[in-house]
């Protein structure tokens, strides 16, 4: 199980700002999560269709597609920062 | 290092700065740099606004920021405060004070961790204008902020 | 449209920086510096300096150099408060403050005031060292500092 | 006459703060009033000797050499600025 947060209008759109999910099967990675939330639903397939702006961070550190995830992992989705 | 501070409450800049040199005479300069809510952007009346952020990688982002920017140039103390929750025009968001023997370090460091709050801070803000709320979108221009200090790592350009 | 004092009392640098925000809410930045005596210099402990002006010009010089800013960039208010007389480490000298509505032009400006007031402004410092008394000598790089914004008059290469 | 001003490490060498003089004859300028000034005596010719380091202000404004100058003029001699 890995956690998931979701901040900003991320976290609007998909109407969830925290769950616990499982991983997805064979190596993990955020591109592999990313690709079974989109098979949820209409919505959460749109929120992260290719083109769409957001960041992702593992372990409250910066992340991309290709970062491996591992049980226990806390992944967070959200927009570009806009605070200053 | 640094002191790093995300809270609801307002802040007495006064104050932050003073602590920055407080009890020391190696210090010949502090730059800073405060923020505020404005009660217009991008053509509309803003009435408001609420900063959501991600509790833990906040904190631990700003000093991330504040250690690359005592990695880059010779500072002695660095305080960043930023506010979350609901704001009204006028009321202080940020406060970003750099402490150093010179005011060329200062001045750089100061306008580097703000550029790079702006871009790497996981800070969100929703505004609130007459249409309702709206999210406010990352500016490409703080992009570019943010991405000359990559060209000119050591700042020399800018110096 | 700046404010400009000379002043032998130490200032509230807060309280300054609060008086260029107060009952308006289209400032978005305030970018500030405050310069503090340090207890050396170019290796040699001080143990304190005296500061002279040229009453007079001093204040009318700062305010050129605040209306320059201003023909340079958009800026809302500017504060430039400077100390005579006698200081000891740790004591403040000078604080600049500029507000305008976007962080790129206050900061730009707030370093330009202190630029060329490092050129422009008639204050001499003396310093009290072990060895004596002895003034201050002007520094090549405060010139090459304030030469940079002749270079690039909109600050265009900077921000 | 002008006013002469002194000020810093001018004002300590030449031991004047202030005076009053007449201004030399001729279109007067800053630099034949300097030429009348390195006159007076050894002290006075070293400090404005050519080649040392001093700025002029004419009526609170910085000046040169060509700057002319007329009766009731400010003038006023200092070292190159420190403050800040």
């Amino acid at each position: 199980m890995v956690t998931l947060l979701f901040f900003a209008s991320l976290r609007e759109s998909l109407g969830s700002s925290r769950e616990q999910v499982a991983l997805p099967g064979g190596n993990a990675t955020v591109s592999s999560l990313v690709e079974h939330l989109r098979g949820r639903d209409a919505r959460w397939n749109e929120v992260f269709a290719p083109g769409k702006s957001w960041r992702v961070a593992v372990n409250q550190q910066m992340a991309n597609l290709a970062t491996p995830l591992k049980p226990g992992d806390e992944v967070a989705f959200f927009p570009p920062v806009t605070g200053g | 290092m640094a002191t790093v501070r995300v809270q609801a409450a307002d802040f007495d800049a006064g104050a932050e700065l003073e602590a920055l040199t407080r009890g020391r005479a190696d210090v010949g300069a502090v730059a800073s740099f405060v923020g505020l809510v404005r009660d217009a952007n991008d053509g509309q009346p803003i009435r408001g606004m609420t900063l959501e952020h991600y509790p833990g990688m906040t904190e631990q982002a700003l000093q991330e920021i504040c250690a690359e920017a005592g990695g880059r140039w010779k500072i002695l103390d660095a305080v960043v405060i930023h506010r979350v929750g609901p704001l009204v025009p006028g009321e202080r968001i940020v406060l970003v004070g750099v402490s150093s023997a010179h005011r060329g370090e200062a001045f750089a460091a100061c306008e580097f961790i703000m550029d790079y709050l702006k871009t790497r801070a996981p800070f969100w803000k929703r505004e609130d204008t007459p249409g309702g709320p709206r999210w406010v979108e990352a500016r490409s221009s703080d992009d570019t902020a943010a991405g000359r200090w990559d060209e000119d790592p050591a700042g020399a350009a800018k110096r």
